[in-house]
C-alpha cells in the first residue's frame, strides 16, 4: 500500500470543491497517476460540508480510502470534522489566520490562503487555485502541470483570468517548496504512460453511451443522483440532434419516452428511487405495449426523501418487480466507469430487440464517481437496430403489432414508414393490438412478454465477473458499485485468498454461472449497501444457494477498502 | 380517401345510444376531409369509455394509461411531427388523473389536437364524479351530491395560454367535425370539450339538457374569439346556456417550430448505427 | 358430488344478471342452501357477454364448478357462449321465439320469457323477476320464497312494482311447474339450520371491516375491482362519520390518507394494481414518516390496463418490494369472506401499533364472490390503540416522534392534543423528526422502521391454516383467494391425500412455520393465478425449500374444481 | 404569543441572501400575531428549498414528498378542521410536480393557506426551469433557453375558482405577512404566489428585478379584488410592471361546511373502540 495517496479537499456547500477536484484529477491523470475520486455532499447549495476525495497511486485504482493523507480545509468548521479521518503521518491544511485557530497540532500546515488568493488575485475566489498549486507542491507534481490544468479548467475566460489562476496556483506551488519540508508525499508515478486518455465518472459514462446508442429522445425530471446524465446528453443534444426534455413529472417522463419509443426513436430517462415510484405504473405499460425503453435507476437512501446526495443500493428488489402484473425486463448493474458505458449501449440494443423495458441501476456512489480510463472501444459499443427498415416497410402488409412467434418477438413496424396501421394497446389484446376479454389470447399474451422474451433474454445475460474464486477461502458477491471495493480487497488482503463475483446482470439471474461458481466456495459474503441483503436473497430465490453472511452497509456512505477489509476480518 | 379507409372491423363496446358515437363520426368525417392515409395519422388514447375510441377508427393507435395520453401523443409529435396527432379522452381521463400533463402540454404547445368527451361522469368505472361534474349530483359514492366545485376546462385552458379553446356537442356531428378541422388546422395545441351524454350513469346532463341549452357561439359574428377577456366570460358561461364552438383562439410558435425539429427531418429518420462520439470524448481528457 | 347445483344466469351487460344473482343467493340462502357466487363481466356498460354463476348445496361450498348444470340465457349470443360449458344432463333455459331459434336441442328448456314479462308487467325489464321463478320452480324451492325475495329485492319501491315482480316471479314458477316434468334438479337442502345469516362478497367484507375498525376516512379513486369497497363505506359513511373522498389520482389518495392519519385519524385507501403503482412513493413516504396507513390491493390481470375487470394473483412480488427504501409492512392475502373482515380489523390494529403501511391484497375473484357465512363475531374483531390517548396527552413534554427505542415503535403523539409539537419528515430525520445528514443517525433510523419493527411483526404473523396435511400425497400452497379451491379440492379428491396449506400473511413471511409443515411431505404444489409461482419463489427465498411444481392459471380466469383436480392429476 | 414561541433550534440550510428567509420571516411575524399556539397549528411541505420552511419554524409539521404538501395538507384540516394549516412549497413543487392537486384542491376548497416560494427555477437541484422560469432562460437543462410558456399560477387558479388568490414579494415582509394573515383569515382555498429570489441558480429574476418592477395593487383604491375580470387582467400583467397583493378574492362554501365537519367535532375526537355495526350488518343477511 505504498505509491498512493488519498488527498481531500473540503468546505462548505458552494467554496467550489468540485472545480478544484475536477483540477486534480485532470492533473494527476496527465502526470501518469491513476486516479480514482468521488464526492460527498449535503442536500442543499450553500453551507454545511461537503468534501471531494481524491485518491493517487500508480497502479490502477478502484475505490477509497477510509482516511485521507492530505485535508485541504476550505472553512472552520472543516477542520473539526475532518481531523478524526486522517491517516497516520496526515496533514491537515488550513488557513489558521483566517479560521482564528490558535492551538497548534502536529498535522496542521497552515497556509494564508486568504492573503495568497486577495494578494494576487484580488479575491478569495482564487483560494482554489492557491489550494491546487499546495497539493501539487507536496506531491511534487511538475509547476507547468499545475499551470497546464490551470489553463484547460479556465479555457473560455478572459486571459486575465487565465493568468490570475496560474499565478495563483504558482503561489501555493511556491509557499509548499519553501515551507514544507517533508518528502512524506513525494509519490512517484510508476507507468506514466498507461494511465488511459478520459477521466469520466458514472453520470457521463451513461450518457456517453446513450448518445453512441442513438438516443435522440430524452425525458427526465431532476433528481439526485441521476440529474447531471440529462446535464451532459443537452451539452451535446445540438450537436447530435437529440431532444432532451424535462418533463412536468416523472411520470410524464416515462410516457413521453415510450410515446417516442412507439415512433421508432430509441428513448431513455434517468431517475432516482422517488421518482422511479411514480414510473412503475409507465414501466408496466412499456412491457404491455412492447414498446423499447431505457430507464436508468440512480439509486440513493431512502424511504421517501431519504439522504437525497447520499448512496444506497437498496432499490435492488424494487427495481426487479415494479409495475403491475408479469413481464420480461432487463436490469444492468454496472461496476466500473467502463461497464457503464458499454451496458448503456447493451441496454438500448436489447430494449429493442425484446421490446421491453430495460433498467440500469447505479447508485450515488458509482455516478458522481471519477476514474481514469482508457478510451471506449467504439467496436465494442456498437448499435443492433430491431426493426423494419424503410426499405422492409414498403413491402408490409396486412401488420400484425403483437403477432404471436416462437420467440416471442414480433416484428416491430414504424408509424408512417409502413403503409398499413399500428395499434398499441394497454389492454389485453389481440395480435392485431385491439382489446379482447378472451382467455386464451389473454394467456398466449402472457406467455409471449412473460416466458418466451425472458427465455431470450436468459441466453444474452451479461456473465458475472469472477475474480480469485478458485479455492478462496472467502468469497464475496456484489452487484453495481462494489465492483471497485471488492476487487481492491481481493487484492490487498493477503494472508487469506479473498475472490469475489461481480454481477453487472441481475435479471435474468445468471444462475447456472453462480452455481458453477459457487460451488466449491468455503465461505460466502455478499457485499451490498442496504440493509436486507437483497442480493443474498435474490441469490437464495434463484439458486437456492444461502450465503454465509452479508455484508451490509445502510448509513448512506460507499464502501471504502479499510473498512471493509476490517469487516470481512470480522466475518471471519 | 374516403369513409371505407377509416373503417375499422373492431367491435364497438359503448352503450346504444351513447353519446360517444356523435364524436366518432364526427372524428371520421373531419379524417375523411382531411385527405390524409390513415398511416400518417396517430390517434392516442388513454382509459375509459372514451379512450376506446382508436380502436374503432383504423388509423395509428397508441392506447395508453388512464390519464397519460397528453404526454405519449406530445412526445411522439416531437418525435415525428409528420403525424398527424389526436388525443381522445374523457373528462376523467384528462382532467382528473391526467391534469397535470394538460396544463403542462398546453404550455408545451406541441402541435396536437385533444378530444375531451366530457360526459361529466366516470363511464367505465360505474358512474362516480368526474372533475366536471355539476354540483350537487349524488352518485354512489358522492351520496351527499357532489360538493367539489366543477373543473373549467375551457377557462383553464386559456388562463393557461392554450392557443385553441373550443366546445362541441356530440349531437352536432357537423359542427364537431368543424371544430375539429379547425384544431388539427390550428398550429399548436387544441383544445376541444365536447358534451357527450352518458345514457347510462349521467342522468342529469342528458341529450335533452344539453340541446335546450347549446348555441352557437360563432353563429355571432360580434363574439371575437380573439378576445381574451370575452373568451373568458364565455367560457365560464353554464347554466340556462352553454356556448358550443370556437371560445378562443390565438397563434403562437409551437414547441416544433421553437426547437427548430419542424424544419428538419423527423428524429426517426436519423441515422444512429454508427453515430461519432470521438469528437466529444475528448472533452472527457 | 351430489346434492349440489351449478346455475348460470347470463346475458349482455346491462340486463340485470347482478340483480337476479344477488336474489337467488338470498332466496337460496333462506330456504336452507349454502351458496358460492361470483360474477364475470366484461370491461363495459352495456352488451357484450357477462355471466352471474351461482353454486348451490346442502354442504358448505368455497368455491366454483366449470360446468352448470342450468344455464339462464337472457340474449341469444349466450346460447352459443355457454352451450359447452354445460353439464352433463344440463339444462339451457332460453326463449326460443324471441331468439328466433329454431333448431332443436336436447338440453333446450324453451319459456316465453318476453311473452311472459310483457304480458304481466308490461315490460321486458320483468324478465329478470320470470327467471327467478323459473329456477325456483326447477329446484323446488317453495314458491313463497321467491315472493319473499321479491320484495326484498324491491323493498322501498311502489307496491306496484313490487306486485308486479312478484307475479312476473310466480308466472315463470308455474310455467316451470306445468312444462318442465323432470325432477332431476329437485335438490333438499340438508341442514337447513345452519346456512349462517349474511350472504357477502369479499369487498363488502372489508369495508365492514374497516367501518368496524374505526376507519374515519377514506380516499380512493375507482378502479376495478376495488371500487365496490368504496361504494360500501360511502353507503354508511354519515351514519358512521366516516369522510369518504374520491380523489383526483392515487397520488392523492394515498397523501391524503397519509394527511388524515398524521392527525391521528384511522385511513385507508383501495385500488388495484396500476392505481397502486402511482401509490408506491406514497407507501415509502408512510413508511418513512412512521405513519400508520392501510392499503388494499385488488388484484386484476396485467400488465397496464389488462383485463380491467377479471381475476389475477399477479402483483405478489410488487406489493411485497413496492416503494424505494427498506422498511417493515405488513401483507394479508385473506383467503375467505370471514378472514377478510377479521384480517382488515387487525390491519388498522398493527398499523397503527406499528406505524407503519399495512397492505391487504385480494382479487377480482375474492372481491366480487358471494358465500353464505355466520355473521361476524364483533369479539374477535376488536380496535387496540396505539397512541398517545387524549388523557395522558397532557403529560407529554419535550416529545420526540421519533424516539429511539427497544422496539422501533417511538410513542405516537396526536397534534394539538399534546402541549408540543410534534415534526414528521420524509427526509432522513433525527429523533425529533428534523433533516439530518447524520450518517449514524441514518443506520439506526434504518435499523428502527426495518429490523426493529419486522423482528416485532415476525411475532403476530398470522398462521398459516394447515388442512390434511400429515401425509398427504400432495399438499398444495396457497394465498390469497385460492383458499376455497384448496379446501375443495382436498375434500373432493379421495384416491389420493390432498393436503393444503393457505396464507393469509405472505409477510412476514410464516417461515418456520412453513418449515415445520413441509418437513415430511412427498410432493408439493402452490396453485397459483400467476405466470411466475411468485408465492414458490418467495417460499423457496424464506426457506430454501423448493416445491415440486406450481399449478398455474394466468388467462384472468379464477380455478374452478374440475379444472384444479384435472391439473393436480396431470403433475401426478 | 411571542416570536420565541415559534423559534426552532433547526440550522438554516439556506444560501446566504436568500429570498426564502424573507418569507420565514413573514410566517413567523403572523403566527405570532395570529395568537394561536404551535400546538394548533401545521405547516405542510414538499421537497424543494421552499419546503424545508416548516423545520425552521416551531410549529407542527409534516414535510412529505415533492409535489405532494396539498393532498396531505387538505386531507389533515379535513380530518382535524381546528387545526391552522399552512403550506410552504416551492414553484417545481407546487406548480411541477404537484399540480394535479392544487387544481383539484383548488376545487376541494379546504381551508388552508398556501404559499409558494417562486423563484422561477428549481433550487435544491441546481437550476433547471421550473414552470414559471422566463422563456429563454438558459439552464444546463434548457441549453438553447426555455422553449415553455410560463405557467401562470395566479390566472389558472382565478380560472379555477379560488376564493383568495395572491401574489407577494420576499423583500416587504410587512406586506406579504399582511397577505399570509388575510389568507388565513380567508375561508377556504388561498393562494398566495410569492416572488423569491433565488441567488444562487436564478441570474435573471434577482432581488434588483423584481424591486424595480413591482407595485402593490391595493393601493389603488379604484382596484377591485373581487371583479374577476379585472382580476384576470392583473393576474396576467407580468413584464416591466409585477403586480403584488391581493388579486382576487370572493367568498365561497369551504369543503368543511359542505360536509359539515365545521359544525362537529374533528374526526379525531370520534370514539371508535367498539363501533357497532350490527345494524348494518343486517342488510347484509
Ligand atoms: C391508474 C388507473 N386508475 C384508475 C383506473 C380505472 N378507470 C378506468 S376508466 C376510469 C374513469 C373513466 O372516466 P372518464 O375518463 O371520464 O371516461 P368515460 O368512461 O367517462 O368516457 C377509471 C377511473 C385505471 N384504469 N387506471
Ligand atoms: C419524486 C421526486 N422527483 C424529484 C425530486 C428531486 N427534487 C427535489 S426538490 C426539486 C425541485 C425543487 O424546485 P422547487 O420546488 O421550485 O423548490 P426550490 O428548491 O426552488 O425552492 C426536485 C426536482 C424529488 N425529491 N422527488
Ligand atoms: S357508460 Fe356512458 S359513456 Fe360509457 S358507453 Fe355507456 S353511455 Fe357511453
Ligand atoms: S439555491 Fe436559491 S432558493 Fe435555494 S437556498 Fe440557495 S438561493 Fe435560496
Ligand atoms: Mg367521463
Ligand atoms: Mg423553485
Amino acid at each position: 500500500m505504498t505509491n498512493e495517496l488519498t488527498i481531500k479537499i473540503t468546505g462548505e456547500a458552494g467554496q467550489g470543491m468540485q472545480t478544484v477536484g475536477a483540477a486534480l484529477c485532470q492533473m494527476f491523470k496527465n502526470t501518469g497517476f491513476h486516479i480514482f475520486a468521488n464526492q460527498d455532499y449535503m442536500s442543499r447549495i450553500r453551507g454545511g460540508n461537503n468534501f471531494f476525495q481524491l485518491r493517487i497511486s500508480d497502479k490502477p485504482l478502484h475505490t477509497l480510502r477510509q482516511k485521507s493523507d492530505i485535508t485541504v480545509a476550505l472553512d472552520k468548521a472543516s477542520v473539526a470534522l475532518h481531523k478524526s479521518s486522517m491517516a497516520d503521518g496526515g496533514v491537515l491544511v488550513l488557513d489558521r489566520k483566517k479560521f482564528t485557530i490558535t492551538e497548534e497540532d502536529r498535522t496542521f500546515f497552515d497556509i494564508p490562503f486568504y492573503d495568497i488568493a486577495t494578494r494576487i488575485g484580488g479575491s478569495e475566489i482564487f483560494i482554489n487555485s492557491v489550494a491546487c498549486g499546495v497539493i501539487a507542491g507536496m506531491i511534487g507534481v511538475e509547476l507547468r502541470s499545475v499551470e497546464h490544468v490551470m489553463e484547460a479548467t479556465f479555457a473560455g475566460k478572459s486571459e486575465e483570468i487565465i493568468r490570475k489562476n496560474k499565478e495563483a496556483a504558482r503561489a501555493g506551488y511556491d509557499f509548499v517548496r519553501n515551507n514544507f519540508k517533508q518528502d512524506t508525499f513525494r509519490i512517484k508515478a510508476g507507468a506514466i504512460k498507461d494511465t488511459g486518455t478520459l477521466v469520466v465518472n458514472g453520470n457521463d459514462a451513461i450518457a456517453l453511451g446513450a448518445i453512441r446508442a442513438g438516443c435522440k429522445f430524452y425525458s427526465a425530471y431532476p433528481m439526485s443522483p441521476s440529474t447531471t446524465i440529462m446535464n451532459v446528453i443537452a451539452q451535446y443534444a445540438q450537436k447530435f440532434h437529440i431532444i432532451v426534455e424535462q418533463a412536468e413529472d416523472e411520470i410524464a417522463a416515462i410516457n413521453m419516452i415510450i410515446g417516442a419509443s412507439f415512433t421508432g426513436v430509441r428513448s431513455m430517462t434517468a431517475t432516482s428511487g422517488g421518482g422511479f415510484a411514480l414510473m412503475a405504473e409507465g414501466l408496466s405499460l412499456a412491457a404491455m405495449t412492447e414498446t423499447p425503453i431505457v430507464v436508468v435507476v440512480a439509486q440513493r437512501p431512502a424511504p421517501a426523501t431519504g439522504f437525497p446526495t447520499r448512496t444506497a443500493q437498496a432499490d435492488l428488489e424494487f427495481v426487479l418487480h415494479a409495475g403491475h402484473g408479469e413481464f420480461a425486463r432487463a436490469v444492468y448493474a454496472p461496476g466500473t466507469i467502463e461497464e457503464a458505458f458499454y451496458v448503456t449501449i447493451k441496454a438500448f440494443n436489447i430494449a429493442e430487440k425484446y421490446q421491453i423495458p430495460v433498467l440500469i441501476m447505479t447508485d450515488q456512489h458509482i455516478a458522481d464517481s471519477y476514474r481514469n480510463i482508457e478510451t471506449f472501444d467504439l467496436n465494442k459499443g456498437k448499435v443492433q437496430r430491431h426493426i423494419i427498415s424503410k426499405e422492409d416497410s414498403k413491402n408490409t402488409k396486412n401488420y400484425k403489432r403483437y403477432q404471436f412467434t416462437e420467440s416471442g418477438i414480433s416484428s416491430r413496424a414504424i408509424p408512417s414508414w409502413i403503409e398499413d396501421v399500428i395499434y398499441a394497446d394497454s389492454d389485453e389484446h389481440t395480435e392485431e393490438g385491439h382489446i379482447t376479454e378472451d382467455a386464451d389470447v389473454g394467456s398466449k399474451m402472457v406467455e409471449k412478454r412473460f416466458y418466451k422474451k425472458f427465455s431470450g433474454l436468459s441466453q444474452e445475460i451479461e456473465k458475472p465477473t469472477a475474480y480469485n474464486v478458485e479455492r478462496a477461502d472467502i468469497v464475496l458477491i456484489g452487484f453495481g458499485s462494489t465492483y471497485g471495493i471488492m476487487k481492491e480487497v481481493s487484492d490487498a488482503v493477503t494472508d487469506k485468498k479473498i475472490g469475489f463475483i461481480h454481477l453487472s446482470q441481475v435479471w435474468p439471474f445468471p444462475a447456472s454461472e453462480m452455481i458453477a461458481l459457487l460451488k466449491d466456495a468455503k465461505k460466502v459474503l455478499t457485499v451490498e449497501n442496504n440493509a436486507a441483503g437483497q442480493l443474498a436473497r435474490l441469490l437464495r430465490r434463484e439458486t437456492g444457494l444461502q450465503v454465509g453472511g452479508a455484508v451490509l452497509k445502510y448509513d448512506g456512505r460507499p464502501f471504502n477498502l479499510d473498512y471493509l477489509i476490517d469487516r470481512i476480518k470480522k466475518e471471519g | 380517401m374516403d369513409a371505407k379507409d377509416f373503417k375499422s372491423s373492431d367491435e364497438i363496446a359503448w352503450c346504444p345510444g351513447c353519446g360517444n358515437f356523435g364524436i366518432l363520426n364526427a372524428v371520421k368525417k373531419t379524417l375523411v376531409k382531411l385527405g390524409k392515409p390513415p398511416k400518417d395519422i396517430l390517434l392516442v388514447s388513454g382509459i375509459g369509455q372514451a379512450a376506446k375510441l382508436p380502436h374503432y377508427v383504423k388509423c395509428n393507435c397508441f392506447n395508453g394509461l388512464h390519464g397519460r395520453a397528453l404526454p405519449v401523443a406530445a412526445a411522439a409529435k416531437i418525435a415525428n411531427h409528420t403525424l398527424t396527432v389526436l388525443v381522445t379522452t374523457g373528462d376523467g381521463d384528462c382532467y382528473g388523473e391526467g391534469g397535470n400533463h394538460l396544463i403542462h402540454n398546453i404550455r408545451r404547445n406541441t402541435d396536437i389536437t385533444v378530444i375531451v368527451h366530457d360526459n361529466q361522469i366516470y363511464g367505465l368505472t360505474k358512474g362516480q364524479a368526474s372533475p366536471t361534474t355539476d354540483p350537487g349530483y349524488v352518485t354512489k359514492v358522492q351520496m351527499e351530491g357532489v360538493v367539489l366545485d366543477p373543473l373549467h376546462p375551457l377557462e383553464m385552458a386559456i388562463a393557461l395560454g392554450a392557443g385553441f379553446v373550443a366546445r362541441g356537442y356530440s349531437l352536432d356531428i357537423e359542427h364537431l367535425s368543424w371544430l375539429i378541422s379547425e384544431g388539427i388546422k390550428h398550429k399548436g395545441f387544441s383544445l376541444i370539450d365536447v358534451l357527450q351524454p352518458c345514457v347510462s350513469f349521467n342522468k342529469k346532463n342528458t341529450y335533452e339538457w344539453y340541446t335546450q341549452r347549446v348555441y352557437k357561439v360563432n353563429d355571432d359574428s360580434s363574439y371575437n374569439p380573439e378576445d381574451k377577456m370575452a373568451a373568458y366570460e364565455k367560457a365560464h358561461e353554464w347554466g340556462d346556456k352553454i356556448p358550443i364552438g370556437i371560445i378562443y383562439r390565438t397563434e403562437k410558435e409551437t414547441y416544433e417550430e421553437k426547437r427548430g425539429l419542424s424544419q428538419r427531418a423527423p428524429l426517426v429518420e436519423e441515422q444512429i448505427e454508427d453515430v461519432d462520439i470521438t469528437s466529444i470524448l475528448s472533452e472527457f481528457t
